[in-house]
């Protein structure tokens, strides 16, 4: 087997691993909370730099998988230890170790109670969410997929708010219930595609239509919920209001993408006949998630439950994207998980600052903070207004590409389309006008006016460690947002490859196959 | 003329009293230890019959094991029976209830 | 025809006192039936040409067993049962599953599956066999596994009743030999020094 | 009989059973060796059964050599299957005997508990070796007679007085079911072999006999109710919660094991011919035990009632590789088996050592705030949870995974969907622990007795779920190997 | 389009937009250091040299040179490549002029205005930062630069709409403009789609070079039966950009709250430059609205209702910004008007007069404002002449020219829009009613002017009496800025008729060069010169503005009772327009209130009953809680009933075995 892997090291394994590594020596030799701390941020920064390669040897011009490795793990059931990265899920293993750094920077004051405990739950964390991005191999990714949910139901249940043990049993519950479905479509597809679970390989099976509908079905509930779509978004709102504040960073910043990152390496490319036979149910979906989430983000009283149903609505915008087709929309959509990964992560963070200050997170609560924290304003309206999709910002880019690529969705998307997808895009723009209307009303609320509550005037601006890392988040945002090139082209051709994929059937291979050979079929009982 | 459904039924009549005395019965947990003893020789019977009529011996000493283990069942179950009187003072099958849920 | 009469007032009889083991109020009249039931039951064993189960049927059964029984409801002085409420409650549904089970168990009894036997036994009556030899020359050869697994069982049987009945009387005074054996003589002299 | 000779009749076949007769011998030894050992220092006794087990471990090795054998008329058979499942027993009853140490310290006649367990356990290992009903039969009855006897052991107390009545009843109820459906059998195929029966059963169009449906769904009810399959599962609630713990834990793993194995036997070599009748009345009751198992536990406020539960829930998950019946199925169920060995008896370790000076330690508020006191105990227990409600990197993963994909392979898709979303269920009640231990203040003190034995067991089975969680290739290809043969 | 021989030089054309840029990025991070002083000349050197350099642009633009380029590339995928660049050619150029010059003066009128304020260099850099966007704007060579600087200077609007942030009224007004200008850019949005849709690019000289033969092909829009040709699809969609950005009815509702802002931004945004944002846009895209004559009627018609409505409300308001506010939007609507009956380069000259006259105007008023302390009523003021001789001079010529009064600006650029609208025969009715809208509206403008004026400078002293002893006449750096622009609105007029030949019907031979495009079928200028132009004191629009100001003079000069008796007589007509015609009484009904009651419905109904409590618990939870309840009830702890389970159990599984067969 040929691995294409140009740095001929196993860098990806020790991206996934280095941080739980970290984790088990800071278990056994680290005492100490502040130590604790410095150890796992140390941690962080070297998975940091250790993904950072990744970026600088990747090649663009090519759709095949790199740094590649492949080791058998267990060959009773032919599940291998396949890893590699290419375009689409490259970018995101950098944003999990750049923000898992600063979800521990940003915990360094506001967790003060089983500290170590903490940090190993956040970094073991890092290595399942890797983990997911990097698996070829499909019980692998389940593997991460799953395990992701143990760390993360500490995280929001031993730190999170007052409803947490509620918050984080829906949390669990919700994305147990979505996946374990998957994991059946997957087992029949162990059988169908000759007894591997090769991702490569399932992207290669010609499946026929009946598997490919039962499969697409299968996987879109266990991505659906974690993307969130409606109607199973609720809860995500419960979930980020009572995770603690980097929680709620992980949650928005990476989980949510790990639904449609599911999309692009599974539905749209090993059931291409399915996916788009279901465009236009996806669509309705992620149209409702933008026009009915953005309505209720607006009535929100509790800030981080708005920015939450914003995500949703962000994330509608995605799997718009996602299932249109086209290159423009497809890397929109891409481009819009990377940029919102930042964004919603950076909102959540201030609403952390706020938190920790008043410890209350009720916008009604608030009210003329610019008057104390005239920083913290100001770099809250940044994201506000990034999160509106101002262009300038990352999440315009996003956003007008998916939009460009609804309005002239490929003819595979179109053919199952009642309507022209023009009008889907133009439904979708309605999101320029309330993105505004609820943002800018929370930030108004909370910000703006005179000083009129006690509470409010003994807030102290930002100090230097929450400044430190809002500013590379601001700064990766505007760069994102005026020259986005550099991570477009490591986009391109692997979104080529998909669209080519996700756009060439595979009735006619399957029609081939059955008559050619007939597989020995699984009588479902 | 007998034949061997005819000493199948017994056991089978012999076999439902013991099974209709073990759940219907509302009185003390001997009379249920009686039920099973029922039941047991009704299988007891069939596998005599059976040795009978099929001509091999297996059934008669598998019988043999069944009385063997039967008895031993008697003595351990009475023996927890006097164990929950003495805690419990009563042997009635309704007072068999604080666990449950 | 004989033959017919033993087994129907053998079995007729077996099932009347099984009848009354469920029925009888009274836990001893139960013992006492079920006493019965066996001597019928061993009855219909010595029909079936089993004369060495029958007999330890009676000699266990109704010697130990039932003495056992008899034993236990003495001791435990709770020969009149009453009657609770209940009985009557679930005596539909319950009969009517006995009911269609029993019919159950006759038709599988009756059903033509054994009938392959039937040659078998026509030879196996009237020959002059010691039934109890051939058993014992079973036992002790092909089945001596169960043999002494069924020892083992007796033994558990015994320690177990034991362990769960026979208690310590903290009142008692008893010899701990144990404990006397293994005495040091630090335990019983005590130097004093006057 | 002439050609007989005594006493042995076939001397170099004893040695496929010397495991056994060594427990047997031994324990008897034990009984009387107990007698001079004192009061005070009655865990003597347990060391020396460990002892026993070791030994009866050490001579198991020594006969597998991964060949089938018979012995005694092909009375007893040794064979991977049996070996792997004889291990699998001997560290199950290993493990409940070092959680006894402590916990039994304060009972009368604690020399005869330790015994009994051995007992059991060989009852268990005759019980995996048997390939007729007279073994699995006296098996059977030597295993459930030395429980029963467990089970009753704290004869002051009530509940464990009432859960041995119980489960005797009810054992005597499926022990008059399952020789009543033998008795069928027997009669229609004149044999008491398996693979006998098997074989007369297909030579002949059976299943059209009432007789044979009738032994049949017998049998299956009276080893069902050894495992612990809905509707014969209601004793094992009642049983577990007055049982004394470290019993209540040997009930969850060894006796199911051996139940297993047996079943696995029979439904492999007996039943073939009515394959489709088995699968039927097995799907059933899958269905049903899944249900049961994982929905009553929801409703459970005391821990080992709640595990009690969950064990008919993974019985029920259990039965997919059962009624998959392929190797990978059979394979499957011991990947599970061994797996859930660990996790089971790993939860029930915490809750032995969660017992202390009045408190049982059983209910789920005992558990509160267990993290904060002692963060290893409940790291050790979260994961035993998490791994039992399938969550991977932990073993419970692999076990589910490995029943289903058989069950997948054998076209029951609708089965593993309804398996998986009861497991989600099922995920509930085990993360409302890991609640109780990590969200929860401590409402009461936590002191622990420090027995190092029990820490260093908890300790291994909770590092063990990691590592099969992470590499459980080894146990899959044991398992694998084992059922060559099988069916 | 020719190909012109000069090339514009490169660094220059990026120093202009880029001086600001560093102007506002250096204010804004470091202002805390910089200090007031530091940061005030930092940022109006900054603008002042980029007004020069505009200037010198201007200059070489003029003869004949131009820019074409690309800088660099924003986004690609596959086909879609959106570039930055720019394309300066002489509608950018008159553009970046007004743009950087009224910036120029309003820097330094701010460093008067804003004197003390604690936002002082925060305002700076919002200023500078809108310049740059605002120059971004126009300078941009395709539609996404274009949109880039539409909504940067839509952010900087809110964010000084809101820069007195304690104000509850002013967090509300900037709130406001943000979200009704994203009405607009939607509209612009998905024009910006249908472009990049049907042409596939997005570049103005690519699009423009198609569209002739694009129309050709006639392409059309279907949904529900209803068919829209593409090309007015896409014209439409740009223009309600327009409508939003420009304060068009009904998008026109935030343009005047935006007065709570800072009177310099009145000036700067609100009046002279980014309000102005979509007249460039349709100008600039006259390529495409051309050939679109429904799109050019609904510009013409939007357009005359704005300056007709809008005037209407001026006509009795008191705030003295407010009603410089509503002839901002009535002024707008005439450029529309222009661009609507093709007469683009008519509508951008009026921009241009209109800027000088209208940042003078609020600049003035700012002054007044200032001397006053901050008390806009006019009803509290009058007699400021007195006090104030030069701003009440700068007032004058500012309002003489909104009024269209010759020679001063307004009158050039206005006569000409409603000249070319009274010829505008192709658009039929739409415009018969934007002339009659148009030419009435001069007289409204007038009135309302004067009656501002004179009750600002003349009437009687109203000034309440802690303000009197405040009042003066503004320092230099506010009297200056009100004098060059003084200049501007005085002569840009004449300058622009003159000189640039800005209205010369052969487009091509103006000023604007090949920069507009003008179908010969409805070139109104054309019309016009056949037909001659009107002499000064012969047309109508000139009689109109003296017959208004004369009324104004009437009744707030001469006989000040008339006004109340007016009043008394028609309260609800007063009432109406005192209420700016209920639109956003309207808005509140038919919008706001009913999404956040459909908001609150969904979250409350849709989210937290019906999925959450009605599907997941009461479809899930509870059927689980029930059936772990009932699994409890069953075990009973009764013997019996286990016994009787078991044999339920056995009994069923062999009946059924039985049953089946």
């Amino acid at each position: 087997m040929e691995l294409h892997n140009v740095l001929d090291f196993p860098i990806l394994s020790l991206s996934i691993f280095l941080p739980t590594l970290g984790a088990l020596f800071i278990w056994l030799f680290v005492k100490g909370d502040e130590a604790v701390r410095w150890a796992s941020l140390a941690v962080s920064v070297a998975t940091f730099l250790v993904t950072l390669p990744l970026w600088i040897y990747f090649e663009t011009g090519t759709s095949h998988m790199q740094f590649e490795e492949f080791h058998r793990w267990i060959p009773a059931f032919n599940i291998n230890y396949q890893l590699g990265v290419d375009g689409i899920s490259m970018p995101f293993i950098l944003l999990t170790s750049l923000l898992t750094v600063i979800c521990i920077i940003s915990a360094w004051r506001c967790i003060t109670e089983r500290v170590k405990e903490y940090m190993l739950a956040f970094l073991v964390l890092e290595t399942t969410l890797i983990g997911v991005f990097c698996a070829l191999d499909a019980v692998l990714f389940y593997f991460f997929w799953e395990a992701m949910l143990i760390p993360m139901y500490l995280i929001i249940g031993v730190w999170g708010g007052k409803n947490r043990v509620y918050a984080t049993i829906k949390f669990f519950l919700y994305t147990l219930a979505g996946s374990v479905l998957m994991l059946v479509a997957l087992l029949a597809m162990y059988f169908k595609a000759g007894h591997t679970f090769s991702i490569l390989a399932f992207m290669d099976y010609p499946f026929d239509f009946t598997w490919q509908f039962w499969i697409w079905i299968a996987f879109f509930i266990a991505f659906a919920v974690k993307v969130p779509m409606w109607p199973v978004h609720t809860w995500l709102p419960d979930a980020h209001t009572e995770a603690p504040t980097a929680g709620s960073v992980i949650l928005a910043g990476i989980l949510l993408k790990m639904g449609a990152y599911g999309f692009l390496r599974f539905s749209l490319p090993m059931l291409p006949d399915a996916s788009q036979y279901f465009v236009p149910f996806v669509v309705v979906l992620s149209l409702i998630a933008v026009v009915y989430i953005s309505l209720v983000a607006m009535m929100q009283k509790d800030m981080k439950r708005l920015i939450a149903y914003s995500s949703i609505a962000h994330m509608g915008f995605v799997t718009l994207g996602t299932f249109m087709f086209t290159q423009q929309a497809v890397e929109g959509a891409l481009f819009g998980m990377i940029s919102h990964g930042f964004v919603a992560a950076a909102l959540f963070l201030c609403v952390g600052v706020l938190y920790d200050r008043l410890h209350t997170r009720e916008i009604a609560d608030y009210g003329g903070v610019v008057n104390v924290m005239p920083v913290f304003a100001a770099v809250m309206m940044v994201f506000c207004m990034a999160n509106v999709a101002l262009p300038g910002a990352s999440a315009f880019v996003a956003e007008i590409m998916v939009l460009i690529g609804t309005f002239n969705p490929s003819d595979a998307a179109q053919a199952h389309l009642a309507v022209s997808a023009k009008w889907v895009a133009i439904i979708a723009a309605t999101s320029v006008v309330l993105s505004a209307c609820y943002t800018l009303w929370m930030y108004k609320r909370v910000i703006f006016g005179d000083l009129t509550k006690d509470t409010v005037k003994g807030m102290p601006d930002m100090n230097m460690r929450e400044f430190g890392y809002f500013v590379p988040l601001i700064l990766l945002v505007v760069w994102l947002g005026v020259y986005p090139l550099p991570v477009l082209d490591v986009m391109h051709a692997s979104v080529a490859h998909l669209i080519e994929q996700a756009t060439t059937t595979k009735l006619d291979a399957a029609a081939a196959l059955a008559t050619a050979a007939p597989m020995q079929e699984l009588a479902v009982r | 003329m007998i034949v061997l459904s005819d000493y199948l039924i017994v056991a089978a009549l012999l076999f439902s009293l013991g099974v209709i005395g073990l759940f219907l019965n509302r009185k003390n947990v001997i009379t249920i230890l009686m039920c099973i003893e029922l039941m047991l020789l009704a299988v007891n019977l069939n596998l005599v019959a059976f040795s009978h009529y099929l001509n091999d011996l297996a059934g008669q000493v598998f019988v043999f094991f069944v009385l063997t283990v039967a008895a031993s069942e008697v003595a351990v179950g009475l023996a927890i029976l006097v164990a929950f009187y003495r805690t419990r003072r009563s042997i009635e099958v309704e007072d068999i209830n604080t666990l449950q849920g | 025809m004989l033959e017919t009469a033993f087994f129907y007032m053998f079995g007729g009889l077996a099932v009347l006192a099984a009848t009354g083991v469920v029925l009888a109020r009274n836990t001893m009249y139960s013992v006492m039936w079920l006493i019965f039931c066996f001597f019928n039951a061993a009855g219909l064993f010595f029909m079936l040409d089993a004369e060495f189960l029958g007999i330890i049927l009676i000699l266990i059964y109704v010697g130990a067993v039932m003495v056992l029984f008899i034993f236990v409801i003495m001791m435990l002085e709770i020969n009149t049962a009453v009657l609770r409420e209940g009985f009557l409650q679930y005596l539909p549904t319950g009969g009517l599953v006995a009911l269609v089970l029993l019919i159950e168990f006759v038709a599988a009894s009756r059903s033509g599956a054994f009938s392959q036997g039937a040659k078998a036994t026509a030879e196996h009556f009237g020959r002059e066999v010691n039934n109890t030899v051939e058993i014992g020359k079973l036992l002790y050869t092909k089945y001596l596994l169960g043999f002494e697994v069924a020892a083992v069982i007796l033994l558990v049987a015994l320690v177990g009743a034991i362990v769960l009945t026979l208690r310590a009387r903290k009142d008692a005074k008893y010899q701990n030999i144990s404990a006397q054996v293994r005495v040091r003589k630090e335990d019983r002299v005590r130097k004093v020094r006057l | 009989m002439a050609n007989v000779t005594f006493p042995f009749p076939f001397p170099e076949h004893l040695s496929a059973l010397l495991p056994e007769i060594l427990v047997a011998v031994l324990a008897m030894a034990l009984l009387i060796v107990d007698l001079f050992v004192p009061k005070e220092r009655k865990a003597l006794t347990g060391y020396l059964s460990l002892a026993t087990i070791l030994v009866a471990g050490v001579a198991l090795m020594q006969v597998a050599d991964g060949t089938s054998v018979t012995a005694f008329y092909g009375f007893f058979t040794l064979d991977p299957f049996a070996v792997f499942s004889k291990l699998l027993i001997l560290a199950g009853t290993a493990i409940a005997i070092i959680m006894s140490l402590d916990y039994i310290r304060s009972e009368e006649n604690v020399g005869e508990y330790f015994v009994l367990m051995l007992f059991a356990m060989l009852g268990m290992m005759l019980l995996v070796s048997a390939n007729n009903f007279v073994t699995m039969y006296l098996g059977i009855e030597l295993m459930a007679l030395s429980i029963y006897v467990l089970v009753g052991y704290q004869r002051d107390t009530l509940r464990s007085n009432e859960a041995a009545l119980k489960y005797f009843i009810l054992g005597s109820l499926s022990s008059g079911m399952l020789l009543y459906g033998i008795t069928f059998f027997y009669g229609v195929t004149s044999s008491l072999d398996f693979k006998q029966i098997g074989e007369a059963l297909a030579a002949a169009p059976s299943s059209e006999h009432t007789a044979v449906l009738l032994g049949l769904v017998f049998i299956i009810a009276g080893l069902a109710f050894k495992v612990s399959m809905a509707p014969f599962h209601m004793w094992t609630p009642d049983a577990y919660e007055g049982a004394p713990t470290p019993i209540t834990a040997f009930m969850s793993a060894a006796p199911k094991v051996a139940g297993f194995v047996v079943f696995v036997r029979i439904v492999a070599d007996a039943l073939p011919a009515l394959e489709h009748e088995t699968v039927m009345i097995l799907s059933g009751m899958a269905v049903l035990t899944m249900a049961v198992g994982n929905l009553a536990a929801i409703a459970q406020r005391n821990i080992k009632r709640m595990l009690a539960y969950s064990t008919i829930g993974h019985v029920g998950f259990v039965t997919l590789g059962l009624i998959a019946g392929s190797g990978s199925g059979y394979a499957g169920m011991l990947v599970y088996l061994a797996i859930y060995l660990f996790m089971g008896m790993g939860a029930f370790a915490v809750i032995v050592l969660m017992r202390r000076e009045g408190i049982q330690g059983e209910l789920l508020d005992d558990f509160a705030g267990l993290a904060k006191v002692r963060p290893g105990y409940a790291l050790a227990m979260g994961l035993l949870l998490f791994s039992l409600a399938g969550i991977p990197f932990l073993g419970g993963f692999w076990a589910k995974y490995a029943v289903f994909i058989a069950a997948v392979q054998a076209g029951h898709v609708y089965l593993v969907i309804y398996a998986l979303l009861f497991s989600v269920v099922g995920a509930f009640y085990y993360i409302r622990v890991v609640k109780y231990m990590y969200f929860d203040e401590a409402r009461v003190p936590f002191d622990f007795s420090e027995n190092r034995l029990m820490q260093a067991t908890v300790a291994l089975t909770a590092m063990a779920v990691v590592v099969l969680g992470i590499y459980p290739d080894p146990l899959m290809e044991l398992c694998r190997q084992a059922v060559i043969g099988i069916g | 389009m020719h190909e012109t021989a000069m090339t514009l030089n490169t660094t220059e054309l990026l120093v202009i937009p880029a001086l600001p840029l560093a102007a506002s990025l250096v204010a804004g991070l470091f202002g805390w250091a910089l200090k007031e002083r530091l940061t005030h000349w930092i940022c109006c050197l900054a603008v002042i040299a980029s007004a020069i350099l505009s200037a010198d642009v201007f200059m070489q633009v003029q003869q004949g040179a131009s820019f074409y380029g690309n800088f660099w590339t924003w986004m690609l995928s596959d086909q879609f490549v959106v570039p930055v660049g720019m394309m300066i050619d002489r509608l950018t150029a008159i553009m970046m002029l007004t743009v950087t010059i009224v910036s120029a003066c309003v820097h330094v009128y701010t460093i008067g205005y804003m004197h003390g304020d604690p936002g002082y260099t925060r305002f700076f850099s919002y200023i500078s930062g809108f310049t740059f966007s605002m120059l971004v704007l126009v300078m941009g060579n395709n539609f996404f630069t274009l949109f880039f600087g539409w909504e940067a200077v839509g952010l900087v609007s809110y964010l000084l709409i809101g820069f007195w942030f304690k104000r509850e009224s002013a967090n509300f007004a900037a709130l406001k403009a943000f979200i009704v200008n994203r009405v607009g850019d939607f509209g612009f949005a998905v024009g910006i789609l249908a472009i990049w849709y049907y042409f596939g690019t997005i570049d103005y000289r690519e699009v423009f070079n198609q569209v002739e033969s694009f129309v050709a092909q006639g392409h059309a829009l279907h949904f529900l039966g209803w068919e829209i040709s593409a090309i007015t699809f896409i014209c439409l969609a740009l223009f309600i950009g327009a409508m939003g950005k420009s304060g068009q009815v009904p998008l026109h509702v935030w343009l005047p709250d935006s007065m709570e802002g800072p009177t310099p931004i009145s000036a700067l945004i609100h009046a002279a430059t980014m309000v102005t944002a979509g007249v460039f846009m349709v100008a600039r895209c006259s390529p495409m609205f051309e050939f679109s004559e429904t799109a050019l009627a609904a510009v013409t018609l939007v357009g005359a209702i704005t300056a007709w409505m809008c005037a209407t409300i001026g006509l009795v308001q008191n705030d003295i910004k407010r009603v410089i506010a509503y002839s901002t939007c009535s002024q707008l609507g005439y450029m529309f008007v222009a661009c609507g009956v093709s007469a683009y380069s008519v509508g951008i000259f009026h921009l241009m007069t209109h800027a000088y006259f209208k940042a003078l105007l609020f600049l003035a008023a700012g002054s007044v404002i200032h001397a006053v302390l901050a008390d806009q009523d006019i009803r509290r003021m009058g007699q400021l002449r007195k006090y104030m001789p030069v701003t009440y001079f700068a007032m004058l010529i500012a309002a003489l020219a909104l009024s269209g009064v010759p020679p001063f600006a307004g009158f050039w650029s206005k006569d000409l829009i409603i000249e070319s609208a009274k010829v505008a025969d192709h658009l039929g009715w739409v415009g018969d009613l934007a002339y009659w809208a148009v030419l009435s509206g001069v007289f409204m403008t007038a009135f309302y002017t004067f009656r501002m004026f004179f009750l600002t400078f003349h009437n009687s002293d109203r000034l309440p009496e802690k303000t009197k002893a405040h009042v003066h006449e503004s320092p230099k750096v506010i009297t200056v800025p009100l004098l060059i622009l003084s200049v501007g609105a005085a002569l840009s007029g004449w300058w622009g008729v003159e000189v640039l030949d800005v209205a010369n019907p052969e487009v091509a031979e103006g000023y604007f060069g090949a920069s507009l495009f003008v179908m010969e079928s409805h070139n109104p200028l054309a019309t016009l010169v056949e037909e001659g132009h009107h002499a000064f004191f012969l047309t109508a629009p000139f009689w109109m503005a003296v017959g208004g100001i004369a009324l104004a003079f009437v009744m707030y000069f001469r006989e000040t009772a008339i006004p109340a008796r007016l009043v008394a007589s028609a309260r609800p007509l007063y009432t109406f327009l005192l209420n700016k015609w209920y639109w956003d009484e309207l808005y509140e009904r038919i919008f706001m209130l009913p999404a956040q009651r459909i908001g609150r419905w969904l979250w409350q109904k849709g989210d937290l009953a019906i999925i959450d409590q009605g599907i997941i618990h009461g479809g899930f939870v509870e059927t689980v809680k029930a059936g772990a309840a009932r699994m409890r009830e069953m075990q009973t702890g009764m013997v019996y009933h286990y016994a009787f389970a078991m044999v339920i159990g056995a009994f069923g599984f062999l009946t059924y075995l039985l049953l089946k067969g």
